[in-house]
């Protein structure tokens, strides 16, 4: 069988060369190593700076600044039989004016007024229709101020900068330090931001609206995508023929996994809106936008997890004279359904991150109410950031990394779950 | 449709053209700023944020992803893996305002502290925070074609006396390469089609350039611009918008077939 | 019949081939030996027929070790089985044809001390015959050859033939000279010998038979009636 | 004739006799253009030990398959020719595979109890099939299919452990108990032991042994000391073709056809 | 010694040890109806031997078939195959007893035209002891009993022994009248066989050594110079 | 002690002598919790074929993966006790279990050529290790290598052909020659036939059986007819206890020990 074999001259392995060769092969290999370490570190570091510059320029959204005053509600400015249509206004300026009698003339007063947010007649209106009572006593009550003086409460104004390019006179800022020196200043946590619906007033907008808008959307997504995608899997998996049709299908479902979203908006755009005629900017044709999307994700995740399943599983109970479909759902299904679960969360998740289709199907329309159903117009957790993105106030920087971390808070619960589910369910055949 | 011309401008044009100017009649009949839609400088400045971004990324995938599959220890990888996926389900828009928040800043500090000007919204920060974006997408493609190769290879090196090294570097690693690039090929397809990064960071204005300082457009961009905003369906912008968008999905498809094709038949090689 | 596709199994049963043919080599020349011890009254060769029996016991037992070990190493199956076998059997018998010669050894030194006798040399003659017989089988053996092992069977009738007229003519001869009595009882065991070695022969032969052809060659063999037992 | 009609039919069989149980005739297996198996006849005698052997790659598994029809479940595979039990043609249209598989039980090479408990892997069977009604006849049944396989005593505290935790020969034996639990009249193995070491396989062997009494066993094994241990027949493929089929003692003392020593001897190629 | 996991193979060792018995317990018979026959002139008996011996024949071959089947589907190792070996082995021995039992019995049948003399009562002495040392070697078999066989294996001396003195005897006792020559000539041939009987129980005892212990007995076996060599 | 003293002292070794090869002393292995290995002494002959019997799960792989210290790539996994490879301690700090893996080959259970032309996959250990200088010197190590594992006359018109395209015995042999290839002194086997069918088997049995006169040997297997067909030393492990060691035809017609005649005899448990 083998050839007399011709003696090979025996290797000796203390040769100084093949010593240094074996010095530098270990070298070669802890370089290697560290590069690895640097290229993972450089990662890390990313997502950390990433993290760290959000929530630090979002840290302030999280508190807002309120003047603490005493408003005296009479029965003259408000009328009992409709609490509703009072002189608030008026009621509001009298209450801060109290406070600084030497302010006199109309402009001064107005660039006083400024100090308060445009909301606190609103909140003090909303207080009073609540309960009649107040009326022709006086109320005390915490109300937001206006945006530059927020941020100069918290720090963001620098009063050494030259006068004309802040945002705040040295006059402005010598009333808030005399409200601030009589006790009325408060910086609770803000609420509103989760409360508030969208307001062109930073200290007043809230994400309440894209929060359901967001709900409503990825509702018809699931309500859409899961079964659709689960009953596509499995029949292109079990029970489709192998013929150039179903390969053709299974290509282009693949590749609809990377198309980029954008073009799906542009789908949308045409074939909703432009030809079923759907209504603009409504969670309803969000929701079938991001079905499109997550439709494919769930369909190989679907085949994947079918896949995974042995085949001698398989072979198991069709030699015990179990029929097709008995298989499937006595035993492919069940097996599959962690890791189906698993890609339909991944690919909610996505959905939820999703912006471009959202903007060009008009869901990033300025709307100060929640959505009432899906067919309202409303706007989303994504869409909403990049309004406030683009918004030019101040305020609007630290809104928007606020509104990012929710986001961030929302996904990372959601790949937990994923994650936990796969460690829960991985098994070894 | 209403009278204006422009939708029936000959296809040439806008493939070849070399000025993007959408600007659109404000009024029916005003002739006078008629947009201009050649396409090319828009490819191009979408060619060079993508290659901007997979320059960061691919190293750095590639070699985080050979680190945690042959040296990192189960702790380390225990702790990373989670990182990666997390930086995988961050938001483009996320990614898009990072980029204006933090990083274009940055570019733009250190470009004039060593006295360069750099473009406020530099193609150089959309590029390098989509490169960002792509790191776990190709460390994990990375991962899967290095787990795909059996574990008895590894064994088999290691056996013949080869390090951990030369058994990653001469035998998994070449082994897995068909899957890397399909890998790579569908980070390019998904540069190429990103869009809030671009759209929050990059520029609008179409300018014919390859320096990553300047500040360039890409398709998407100006398929979002176009559109945003209540638009009739007969208007050459938006026309234009989807024609952008046909180019769009035409180029990614092919990406993708290419793409897939190669991991399909490379998972093939060891089921 | 191909070769395997492990060598060394090849050589062991080439090995147990060897040893069995070695066997047969040894015991003929006991046997023609022992004849001549008869014939010449020679005692020195007729000693050292008795010593040399001692090797073949040997080998005996290095056949039956050899024929265990490829058993429980090999596993031998179908031809190759049978072979070891037949081995296992041949190599006794062969070992008995050796203790037989040694027995016409021992009787020849005890003739010796006779002058011949007319009787010697039908006892020889009938030697020759069963030595050819021996010889042949062993041929057959080496040369794998069926017809040869069978025409060797059929052939040992003769043998008993020889025997009964020998066993005859010895009681005559007893008969006719009381003093001859003894040596007499000598001759007819010798004869007895002769004959039983054409008995292992055929056995011999019937091993041939049953390695090559799978079957047990039938026991229909054409039998003299033996020991001449038709006198009185 | 309609399907129930059709399984009366079936079912006519000479219980208990020692005859032929399945016959082949003129079988021709392809896929595609591969020509797995070509023109085997054979009778499978009743209530004893056929064992295929053959060089890798021969068809053994193959014809194995086409007799529960397994091989339907591969797009590609064609099979002609006949193949009849007790009779009936298993490839007419009126033959169900479903009813076919659980008459025809089958175990693999490597052990695939079903992700579930012992009990519910043995009870699958018998419930797809509406064997069993309530929960003692389950019990019941599956308590006798456990003892047939010899597993009864090891498992019967820990019925209601998933199958998949018990050690590689308990877990064949399993297979075996789950494919008993149908009461089939045909078992079709494999290389049933292949994955298992020596004890492990003594064990199946000797379980082999003793379900002959009741079941008609056909093994495919690589090992032919194995077969020559458990079979009363063998059958020696080569290249798709069937080349002896005899008593095993007859094969491995005594085989007719060059190839067959060939082969059981170590002579090859 | 456990069981095998696999029954059915102990079921096969178990008939072949079985078998052995049975041949033993045939020959045991076949020996001492043959002695009766010798003593009471009876031909009838004699007629029944001969016939039987055919029966030990057929076991022989159901053995030697059984241990070969064994071999081939089983792969006996270490004690089981050393057992099958031996079976192999022991079945011939005692087969060869058969033979010479159904010898005596021939011879038999022409001492029955003579009257009883003698020299026969020595005769059936003998063959009693032997027949003994028959028996004990097949208990010990059954019994697997070590130490029984090797005492078996140490006493036929005193076989070898008898068969001497018997040997002086007989041969005096022709000297005395030459009309006894023909029958004394048989005499000797069965004081022959019984000797011949005698070895071989002792290799059924070596076999039954080899296989308890793994090893071969020693061939330092104490032997009476045999077939009475010794006079004038 | 200095590196480069410690190989010259390793490569002090008796050539072409029949002696020890290898001795342990007292090893034991600890895979976390599970003790797979206890109090394990032997001396492998040089120049020998030494075969590992035993149930499964008794140690066999784990204790010859402590020969090449392929066990250092299993974290959880602890050795103690010493082992000598010609009298030095290959546990040794100073030993590099590179420069080890290269003297003491491995081949595995289920062939595992690398996906490169048959050529670069026996180049592949000479190259790393810098043993080959050159086109034409590599050349010549292929060549032998592959003639050493009987395969050359096989694959050498398509040296250039991805070696995964063979047949599953020559990839086995393909393996071996790759082993071969760094010219180790010692060659492991971790039951290289148990996925090849009885001709490959028997091929690479002859092949063993060949490279003996080279190599010390050392083979696992499940199979009691391979170890007593290719190896003249048996070393039967029982619950990671090496229960007896002694020549192969000894340990198959002989044993001392109970447990090893119950074993090979099939009668446990
Ligand atoms: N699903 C299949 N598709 C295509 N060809 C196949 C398929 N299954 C088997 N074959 C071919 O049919 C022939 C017989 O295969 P089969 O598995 O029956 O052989 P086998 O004797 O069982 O081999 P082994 O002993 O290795 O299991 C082989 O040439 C094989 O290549
Ligand atoms: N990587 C591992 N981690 C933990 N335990 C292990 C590992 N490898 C082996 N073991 C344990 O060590 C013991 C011996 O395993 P090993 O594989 O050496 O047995 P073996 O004799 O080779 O079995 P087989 O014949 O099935 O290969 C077993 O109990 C096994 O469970
Ligand atoms: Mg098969
Ligand atoms: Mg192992
Ligand atoms: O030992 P014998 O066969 O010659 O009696």
């Amino acid at each position: 069988m083998t050839d007399a074999a011709t003696d090979a001259p025996a290797v000796d392995w203390s040769d100084p060369a093949l010593r240094r060769r074996l010095a530098r092969r270990h070298r070669g290999d802890m370089r290697l190593k560290a590069v690895g370490v640097a290229a993972l570190g450089a990662a890390c570091l990313m997502l950390a700076i990433l993290v760290a510059s959000l929530v630090w320029s979002g840290r302030h959204a999280f508190t807002q600044t309120h003047v603490t005053l005493a408003f005296d509600v009479s029965a003259e400015a408000v009328p009992r039989d409709d609490p509703a249509d009072g002189r608030y206004r008026t009621i509001v300026r009298e209450a801060l004016y109290a406070h600084f009698p030497a302010v006199e003339g109309r402009s001064d007063q107005r660039a006083l007024a400024d100090i308060l947010s445009d909301g606190a007649k609103w909140m003090l209106r909303d207080r009073v229709v609540a309960n009649p009572e107040l009326i022709g006593r006086t109320v005390e009550l915490a109300v937001p101020v206006s945006d530059p003086y927020d941020q100069l409460a918290k720090g963001l104004v620098d009063p050494e900068a030259a006068e004309e390019n802040r945002r705040l006179s040295d006059r402005e800022i010598g009333w808030f330090r005399q409200l601030e020196e009589q006790g009325l200043i408060s910086t609770p946590v803000n609420w509103g931001l989760i409360a508030n619906a969208d307001s062109r007033f930073p200290e007043l907008t809230g994400l309440r609206g894209a929060l359901w808008g967001s709900f409503y959307a990825l509702l018809v997504c699931f309500l859409i995508s899961f079964p659709v995608g689960i009953a596509t899997g499995i029949y292109l998996e079990e029970f489709a023929p192998k013929n150039r049709w179903t390969d053709l299908i299974e290509v282009n479902i693949n590749n609809l996994a990377a198309v980029p979203s954008v073009v799906f908006g542009l789908l949308a755009l045409a074939v909703f809106i432009g030809w079923f005629g759907l209504p603009r900017s409504a969670p309803l044709v969000g929701g079938m936008t991001l079905a499109l999307m997550t439709l494919p994700t769930i369909i190989i995740a679907t085949r994947a997890a079918v896949k995974a399943v042995p085949p001698s599983i398989r072979d198991a109970a069709l030699g015990v004279g179990a029929s097709h479909h008995q298989v499937v759902t006595g035993h492919v299904l069940p097996l599959a359904m962690p890791g189906i679960l698993t890609g339909t969360i991944i690919g909610l998740a996505q959905a939820l991150g999703e912006t471009a289709p959202l903007l060009l199907i008009g869901m990033n329309a300025f709307i100060t109410q929640p959505p009432e159903g899906v067919t309202d117009a409303a706007t989303a957790l994504p869409t909403q950031i990049y309004i406030w993105a683009d918004s030019p106030e101040r305020g609007f920087v630290a809104r928007t990394s606020a509104a990012i971390c929710v986001l961030l808070a929302f996904l990372v619960a959601m790949n937990a779950v994923a994650i936990f589910l796969r460690k829960r369910f991985e098994r070894q055949w | 449709m209403s009278g204006t011309a422009c939708p029936f401008r000959p296809v040439t044009e806008f493939l070849f053209g070399l000025n993007w100017e959408p600007q659109i009649p404000i009024r029916e009949g005003q002739v006078a700023a008629e947009g201009a839609f050649g396409w090319i400088p828009v490819l191009v400045g979408t060619l060079v944020i993508t290659a901007i971004a997979l320059f960061v990324a691919i190293p750095v995938g590639i070699l985080s992803a050979i680190y945690l599959n042959e040296f990192a220890s189960k702790r380390v990888r225990g702790v990373a893996k989670p990182v990666l996926e997390l930086l995988a389900g961050v938001p483009t828009v996320v990614y898009g305002f990072f980029a204006i928040l933090t990083v274009a800043p940055a570019i733009r500090a250190a470009g004039t502290a060593i006295g360069l000007d750099v473009s406020p919204n530099t193609a150089m920060a959309a590029g390098s925070v989509m490169g960002i974006m792509l790191i776990p997408f190709i460390s994990s493609f990375t991962d899967d074609a290095l787990n795909a190769v059996p574990r008895s290879l590894r064994d088999g090196s290691l056996a013949l006396g080869a390090t951990r090294g030369e058994t990653m570097t001469k035998v998994l690693f070449p082994a897995a390469i068909p899957g890397i690039v399909g890998g790579v090929l569908l980070a390019v397809s998904r540069a190429i089609g990103e869009t809030m990064i671009v759209v929050m960071a990059a520029g609008l204005i179409a300018t014919l350039t390859v320096n990553p300082l300047d500040s360039v457009t890409t398709v998407t961009v100006q398929i979002v611009t176009l559109l945003i905003g209540d638009t009739a369906f007969d208007n050459p912008k938006t026309l234009a918008a989807f024609a952008l968008g046909l180019m769009l999905f035409i180029v990614t498809l092919c990406l993708n077939v290419l793409a897939l094709g190669v991991v399909r038949r490379y998972r093939e090689l060891y089921d | 019949m191909g070769e395997h596709i492990v060598k060394s199994f090849d050589e062991q049963l080439v090995e147990i081939r060897a040893k069995i043919s070695e066997m047969g080599g040894l015991a003929e020349e006991l046997l023609s030996d022992s004849l001549k011890a008869v014939q010449e009254r020679n005692t020195e060769i007729a000693e050292s027929v008795i010593k040399r029996d001692k090797r073949l016991d040997a080998l005996e037992m290095e056949v039956e070790e050899l024929t265990t070990r490829v058993i429980a190493l090999r596993q031998p199956m179908a031809l190759d089985l049978r072979l070891v076998i037949a081995a296992l059997k041949i190599s006794a018998t062969i070992e008995r044809i050796g203790d037989l010669a040694k027995n016409i050894a021992r009787r020849a030194l005890h003739l010796s001390k006779t002058r011949t006798n007319s009787v010697t040399g039908s006892i020889v003659r009938m030697g020759r015959q069963v030595l050819g017989l021996l010889t042949e089988v062993l041929d057959a053996w080496g040369r794998r050859d069926v017809e040869a092992a069978v025409a060797v069977w059929r052939r040992d009738q003769e043998v008993d033939e020889a025997y009964n007229s020998l066993f005859r003519e010895v009681i005559t001869y007893m008969m006719e000279d009381a003093k001859m009595i003894s040596i007499g009882s000598q001759l007819l065991f010798i004869a007895k010998n002769l004959e039983r070695i054409g008995d292992h022969t055929t056995q011999v032969a019937e091993m041939i038979y049953y390695v090559e052809e799978g079957t047990p060659l039938g026991d229909d063999r054409p039998k003299g009636e033996p020991s001449g037992l038709e006198l009185d | 004739m309609t399907v129930t009609m059709e399984h009366e039919a079936i079912n006519r069989q000479p219980a208990g006799s020692r005859d032929v149980k399945i016959t082949a005739r003129g079988v021709n297996v392809r896929y595609g253009e591969t020509h797995a198996i070509k023109d085997v006849d054979v009778d499978i005698l009743d209530r004893a030990v056929t064992s295929f052997i053959g060089p890798s790659g021969c068809g053994k598994s193959t014809f194995l398959r086409c007799l529960n029809r397994m091989n339907d479940t591969i797009p590609i595979c064609r099979v002609t020719g006949e193949i009849l039990l007790d009779g009936e043609d298993i490839y007419a249209r009126s033959v169900d595979p479903a009813l076919l598989r659980a008459r025809v039980g089958m175990v693999f090479q490597k052990p695939n109890p079903f992700p579930k408990s012992v009990y519910d892997n043995v009870a699958y069977g018998p419930r797809i099939h509406g064997l069993v009604a309530g929960r003692g006849e389950t019990d019941a049944t599956v308590e006798r299919a456990l003892r047939r396989a010899g597993l009864w005593e090891e498992v019967k505290d820990r019925l209601h452990q998933p199958g998949t935790g018990l050690s590689g020969g308990q877990q064949q034996r399993l297979c075996i108990a789950r494919a008993i639990a149908t009461e089939p009249e045909v078992l079709l193995m494999d290389e049933p032991c292949s994955a298992l070491d020596p004890i492990a396989t003594a064990r199946i062997e000797e379980l082999i042994d003793e379900l002959r009494e009741n079941y008609t066993i056909i093994i495919v094994t690589h090992s032919m000391q194995q077969a020559a241990r458990v079979s009363q027949r063998t059958a020696f493929f080569h290249l798709g073709v069937m080349v002896e089929y005899g008593e095993t003692p007859k094969i491995f003392t005594n085989p007719d056809d060059k190839r067959t020593q060939d082969y059981i001897t170590g002579r090859f190629g």
